[in-house]
């Protein structure tokens, strides 16, 4: 029952936060956030004490769809993930002057609310309906408060909205299909199908195309570059720093358990899709012009590590792909943010026009800095506990999956330290850089200071993730 | 209290750090030296208490502190290590480390950011004795990759000059090559053997036979790939030479001294690996050989006093992995410390000399500062002379072990090791007499200004040159206390060379070898006084030579061009090509609506002959179609 | 007269209703103007309306009778708002030809 | 051939013949006085039938009421011209076939449904007169017959409302 209050305070926050009015909004949504996180802190007490927080009440009678919430270590990880990153994209946005203030932050708490129910949701139907709710709120931050050409903009936008949706489709009809078999769409249900080797692929594959849009796995990631580029920042925090975790999450909670078979069956396959995107998304970063479109190629190759760690369906690889999803939450929002603080003074997002920033703000350079070796996954960052979990369980599968995913050690150095030295170092840039604000500085070290406190001791949220994976597990090798 | 102990080595420079990073330029540029000297110094007092304490006890310090990775069947502690090997490495690093420190104060008090200096280096002291206390591969694997870090960002220092920038980002990327390796290496011996500890894997390899051997080999091999990215081996030395964009102490820190020794200090801990695996042992050798070989001649010709250093550099970490190679890993070890003292005073040394010529590095431009510059002059002539391998300086009996192992190993190693010190002593002498001797070929306007350096300057010299001289006592033939020291690290028991007529030869040929080598520069640079040609005029082998046989230009050629080029590629053709088949299914629908849309025209009698049909067709089906 | 089916047989009745009932889809197809098309269309209720009766008689049964009763009453009312229609588009369109009724389209 | 099965042929013959000629004839007019005449045969079946009551209220509702609907309507378009310009060939054709095909559809399934329809037996039962339709029509279907009272109703008032002249368009 606890868990409910979570998604009532956001939804809460995010109606108040409209009715608020364009002044206040954004202290009012920060409120509610970080009520949000402090409540989901609590239930992370619970949770430790051993208190079960799952929830189950009967909601529509026929078809059979519950209102089923699970909170076990995993979701609970992912939880508070969502729920620690909202309040910082909501504060990353008080440096902004946002036409109809009240609009956006309400549809972020929102988009917050409905990614809570998706890691939350126990129910097929419940957790489609949640999954497909985050869809819209961040279709209108995009397309409203969007930078660059209109019409363009609302091209992106509306493929990426179609593209997702359509991928979904699939997925709904692959729960239909387990609905017909298990007669509930229950996690619990679903868990205990047998189905043959055939229904699995078909299953998996329906789920396979809604997560790979999602995540995005090579080659179904051609709306992320242009979405990213042309959301603004904190739409574009929102969808790298948590909802691609959505698609991830999604392959452990739903796709490998339900459908374990097909995912052996077409291991090589699946890594290999990941990690060839891996490589691709590396290369094809080295020489984007734009920063966030940069960003969003890095991003692209990181989750294709996580995605490649889930489907080794090793203890290992899950663990160190929820780990690298975390750790590449915070470092992506933390870079988008810096990508948000240059162009406030500069008005530019390409990386030509920078440069010789340096030496005006030694500080902001510092986080930066900080933030790109914890994307390059330096030993002592969070990322590299997570990116070292999923590179030793490709190991496990095939020393070649490990060398070739590895190959982002190398690569990632390449493409962040040439961006780093072509946007902050050489020599002084003849336009003003004012030093970062308060509230931003706050901000990058908050971001630095939890990547690297996990980095060094990431026994917590190991322990905290273990057992459920463990149960995935047994569910996967049942 | 070890463990207070070993926290306060390690956390001395990374307090120095902090201090410097938050309150360095309030404190001044005096106070924000002295603190980073204090810090290091710190640590080096603390680390030769533990060295008295070991080396009496005879039984290594090891301390767990906390679990860092939980992965599959291990778990990864973080803890420290403290045993012979790692207290000797900490006292040269430390020692050696105070000493660049202190030199700094001096070298760098021009610079603004003078504090931002000590920062990165209290950080790569820092991150040095972590890589060398770690008690497992991963803690290393900390210290490796964040040694890696300070590099770039020392290289870089000097940020508003985007070559610097490049040099720094491909030392980083070089080195990351290499870590690659590593990590590989990290992944099968963990696999295989469910631990990463340097303790419980050695007695795992030494007593599990269950493992395929292939793994092993498979896994030395991947550690020596790291190795070479960061002590600069074939084919990945290529950045040390350039990382000399960086200020002159950082390069006798980092890229003489300390940094580039843990490639053959990661070779030395993981000895019962490697001394299981005589393959890669053989092709250790062998790169080793080829490095030192190769190195040596480009440093022939080389004009910039900082480059024909780091070709020194490589060339002499080349003979060390010639050594590892023939499992004398204590001769390795023994050079790398005689090779510290007098790398990091040549270093210095010239360091002082381009600090008196207000940057000048082209030895063309140099010449006759002997008079002006005679501390500086007589320090780098006794590092020279060591280096060069004469009696009784300390790299006679480095190098010369390493020599005589080679022989006893394979003749046609021998025969290249000599070659190549043959070599270091020509060059090393080319640079001292273009240097030091005949007339000064600079502008007036620095010959106005010659001056011998500050004491701060000198006395870091004077201390690495006296270390240079007698620093081949710990480990002379007969006494070998060096050997004895390290002797409960290695598994294969290592054989001393017996003194008989063929060792005594030996000495001799490489004590010939390096007079005539200077013989050689002597008669060309000092008596002819020949000058080396400008750049314009340099042919033939020579200028192949000078160019470092174009091996950036083919690593260029083979890997950066053609990444950036399918970068480019992928961005332009492959991204639009599948943007625009995603597209494609929205422009087919719209076609699809499109045509759809002319069945809709309106026509009311069309719509009433489909549904004419359509009630034909569906009554035939319920009714007919039985 | 009570058993006039005996004289006749059911599957003449049938055939009738059938034939009539495809007259008036035929109609319905072949005229574009909008009153007969209508009249094609009262054809075919009658045709059922006939089927209704014989069947009722073979039956025996009121029912259908009654039924035909309610079919004569949506007629009634259908053709009086048809024709309203009707009426309506003539007045704005100036004809009732349903090929010029083309508005209808996507 | 009894007397019965003549009258049963000349009426059909009637039916179908004016049923055709409605939809042939290309004056409105004729083909609302052919529909008249169709009507009227379509009542001797009913009467053939032995259903007076349905027969008389057939002659009532659509000879009387909808065929002079239908009259006023023409009148009021003055349409009684033969100017209509036929469908192209084309669908003329395809008209055709349709026909045939309804027809061979509904036929095939009407014979197919024959083993359902069963043998007629002749009982003498008193199904059809007033007072059994009305007992019917009042208890069984009473609700219906409101039901399409109230639809009439509707009717009425739709047709009024579409049949006024809009004021707005002055």
């Amino acid at each position: 029952m606890d868990v409910i209050y979570l998604l009532v305070l956001l939804l809460v926050g995010a109606l108040a936060t409209y009715l608020s009015g364009d002044k206040l909004a954004s202290k009012v949504a920060l409120l509610f956030s970080l009520g949000a996180f402090g409540y989901s802190l609590y239930l992370l007490n619970l949770l430790e004490a051993g208190v079960n927080l799952d929830y189950t009440a009967a909601w529509i009678t026929k078809p059979n769809i519950a209102f089923a919430l699970k909170t076990d270590g995993l979701a609970m990880a992912m939880l508070l993930l969502t729920t620690a990153l909202t309040p910082m994209i909501v504060f990353s946005g008080f440096g902004n002057d946002y036409k109809n203030a009240r609009s956006i932050y309400a549809l972020i708490l929102f988009m917050s609310f409905a990614m809570a129910g998706t890691f939350l949701a126990a129910d097929g139907l419940l957790y489609y309906i949640f999954w497909e709710l985050a869809l819209i709120p961040i279709y209108f931050i995009a397309l409203l408060w969007g930078n660059g050409d209109a019409e363009e903009r609302k091209k992106a936008v509306l493929k990426f909205f179609i593209y997702t949706l359509g991928g979904s489709l699939f997925m709904l009809t692959g729960f239909v299909y387990l609905y017909l078999q298990a007669g509930s769409f229950l996690l619990t249900d679903l868990y205990q199908l047998r189905l043959s080797c055939a229904q699995q692929f078909w299953i998996f594959m329906a789920f396979f195309l809604a997560y790979a849009i999602k995540i995005p796995i090579i080659p179904f990631h051609t709306w992320q570059a242009k979405v990213y580029q042309k959301a603004p920042t904190v739409g574009t925090m929102l969808l790298s720093g948590i909802m691609l975790k959505m698609g991830l999450y999604s392959v452990l909670r739903w796709q490998l358990p339900i459908a374990p078979l097909a995912a052996k069956g077409h291991q090589y396959v699946l890594i290999g899709l990941s990690v060839a995107g891996v490589i691709y998304g590396s290369i094809v970063a080295l020489r984007q012009k734009d920063l966030k479109k940069l960003l969003a190629y890095s991003s692209l190759a990181h989750v294709g590590l996580i995605a490649a760690g889930a489907y080794t369906l090793t203890l290992d690889g899950l663990r160190g792909a929820v780990l690298q999803m975390i750790a590449h939450g915070f470092t992506v929002v933390g870079l988008f943010f810096v990508a948000e603080i240059i162009f406030r003074r500069y008005e530019t997002r390409l990386i030509a026009e920078m440069g010789g920033i340096r030496q005006q703000t030694p500080k902001f350079t510092s986080m930066f800095l900080l933030l790109v070796l914890a994307s390059v996954a330096l030993p002592s960052t969070f990322n590299f506990v997570g990116e070292f979990t999923v590179l030793y369980s490709l190991f496990q599968v095939n020393l070649g999956f490990a060398i070739l995913g590895g190959l982002t050690i190398i690569l990632g150095a390449y493409y962040m330290l040439k961006m780093f030295q072509h946007a902050m170092l050489g020599e002084v840039n003849a336009k003003p850089f004012a030093d970062v604000t308060f509230n931003e500085g706050l901000l990058l070290v908050l971001i630095v200071a939890v990547l690297f406190f996990f980095g060094l001791y990431s026994k917590p949220i190991t322990d905290l993730i273990s057992p459920s994976i463990e149960n995935i597990l047994i569910h996967i090798n049942r | 209290m070890d463990t207070t102990l070993a926290l306060v080595l390690v956390l001395a420079p990374f307090a120095g750090f902090l201090i410097n990073v938050f309150f360095g330029k309030t404190l001044g540029k005096s106070v924000s030296g002295t603190i980073g000297t204090l810090s290091v110094a710190v640590s080096f007092v603390v680390s030769l208490m533990l060295f008295m304490q070991v080396n009496a006890t005879k039984t290594p310090i090891q301390i767990a502190l906390f679990d860092w990775i939980q992965v599959g069947n291990f778990k990864v502690d973080f803890g420290f290590l403290l045993d012979q090997l790692s207290l000797l490495w900490l006292l040269f690093v430390t020692g050696i480390g105070s000493l660049i420190h202190l030199y700094s104060i001096s070298y760098m008090h021009d610079d603004e950011k003078m504090h931002t200096f000590f920062a990165y280096l209290n950080l790569f002291v820092f991150f040095m004795i972590t890589l060398v206390v770690g008690s497992n591969l991963l803690i290393m694997f900390i210290g490796w990759e964040g040694v890696g870090l300070c590099s770039y960002l020392l290289i870089g220092f000097w940020y508003k000059n985007q070559e610097y920038n490049d040099a720094a980002k491909k030392a980083f990327i070089m080195n990351r090559i290499g870590d690659l390796g590593l990590l590989i290496g990290i992944f099968i011996l963990g696999a295989a053997f469910s631990t990463v500890d340097f303790a419980t894997l050695k007695t795992a390899l030494e007593t599990s036979n269950s493992v395929n051997p292939n793994w092993i080999v498979l896994a030395a091999l991947a550690l020596f790939i790291g190795a070479c990215g960061k002590s600069a081996q074939i084919p990945l030395y290529t950045w040390l030479p350039d990382a000399m964009a960086g200020p002159t102490p950082v390069s006798a820190l980092i890229h003489a001294a300390t940094m580039v020794t843990a490639g053959i200090f990661m070779v030395t801990r993981m000895n019962f690996l490697f001394s299981l695996t005589p393959e890669v042992q053989t092709i250790i050798a062998v790169i080793g050989a080829a490095t030192a070989l190769v190195a040596a001649t480009i440093a022939l010709v080389q004009n910039d006093i900082k480059k024909v250093l780091a070709y020194s550099t490589v060339s002499q970490l080349g003979l060390m992995f010639l050594a590892l190679g023939c499992g004398a890993y204590q001769v390795a070890v023994f050079h790398v410390i005689t090779h510290a003292f007098f790398k990091a005073c040549l270093f210095l040394g010239s360091g002082s000399v381009i600090h008196a010529l207000h940057g000048e590095q082209d030895m063309r431009r140099m010449g006759g500062l002997k008079k002006v510059m005679p501390i500086t002059y007589i320090t780098m002539l006794i590092s020279s002379l060591a280096i060069s391998g004469i009696f009784p300086l300390a790299g006679f009996w480095s190098k010369d072990e390493i020599l005589m192992t080679a022989f006893h190993h394979n003749i046609a190693l021998w025969v290249i090791g000599s070659i190549a010190s043959i070599m270091t002593a020509f060059y090393m002498f080319r640079l001292m007499f273009l240097t030091f001797w005949k007339d000064f070929r600079g502008t007036e306007e620095q010959k106005h200004h010659l001056h011998e350096s500050p004491k701060l300057i000198t006395i870091p010299l004077i201390i690495l040159a006296i270390l240079a001289a007698i620093g081949g006592a710990i480990n002379l033939p007969g006494n070998a206390w060096l050997n004895h020291y390290l002797a409960p690290l290695f598994s294969v028991a290592h054989q001393e060379h017996v003194l008989g007529t063929t060792e005594y030869m030996l000495m001799g040929i490489a004590l010939a070898g390096g007079i005539i080598g200077i013989a050689i520069a002597y008669m060309k640079y000092a008596k002819q006084g020949q000058l080396p040609e400008e750049d314009a005029q340099i042919t033939g082998f020579s200028k192949v030579l000078y160019d470092k046989y174009y091996v950036d230009e083919v690593y260029e050629f083979l890997f950066v061009k053609p990444i950036n080029a399918l970068s480019r590629f992928f961005r332009d053709y492959i991204e639009t090509a599948v943007s625009g088949f995603v597209f494609g299914l929205g422009k087919a629908t719209m076609v699809l609506g499109a045509q759809g849309r002319k069945v809709q025209n309106g026509n009311i009698g069309l719509y009433l002959f489909f549904f004419v049909l359509g009630v034909i067709a569906i009554i035939s089906y319920l009714f007919l179609a039985q | 007269m009570n058993n006039i089916l005996n004289h006749i047989g059911i599957e003449n009745y049938i055939f009738l209703s059938v034939i009539l009932f495809c007259i008036g889809v035929f109609g319905v197809l072949y005229r574009r103007n909008a009153i007969i098309v209508f009249m094609s269309i009262e054809i075919m209720l009658n045709a059922v309306n006939l089927l209704f009766v014989a069947f009722s008689t073979y039956h025996q049964d009121a029912q259908g009778q009654v039924f035909v009763f309610f079919s004569m009453a949506v007629a009634a009312a259908e053709v009086a708002v048809g024709l309203a229609i009707l009426v309506s588009i003539f007045r704005n369109l100036g004809s009732i030809d349903i090929d010029n009724l083309k508005k209808l389209k996507g | 051939m009894s007397i019965i099965t003549i009258l049963f042929c000349v009426l059909s013959a009637i039916t179908l013949a004016t049923a055709f000629l409605t939809i042939f004839t290309k004056n409105p007019i004729h083909s609302a006085i052919y529909l008249v005449i169709c009507f009227f045969s379509i009542a001797g079946h009913y009467l053939l039938l032995n259903s007076q009551f349905l027969a008389i209220v057939h002659i009532i509702v659509y000879s009387g009421a909808i065929m002079i609907l239908f009259l006023f309507t023409i009148m009021l378009m003055n349409l009684n011209k033969e100017d209509e310009v036929h469908k192209p060939r084309v669908t003329r054709w395809a008209a055709v076939i349709l026909f045939c095909l309804m027809c061979l559809v509904l036929i095939g399934i009407f014979v197919n449904s024959k083993p359902i329809v069963g043998e007629y037996t002749s009982t003498g039962e008193d199904y059809q007169s007033i007072k059994v339709l009305g007992k019917v029509l009042l208890n069984e279907y009473m609700v219906p017959f409101e039901y399409a009272s109230i639809l009439l109703l509707t009717a009425m008032i739709g047709t009024v409302l579409l049949s006024k002249k809009e004021k707005s368009e002055k």
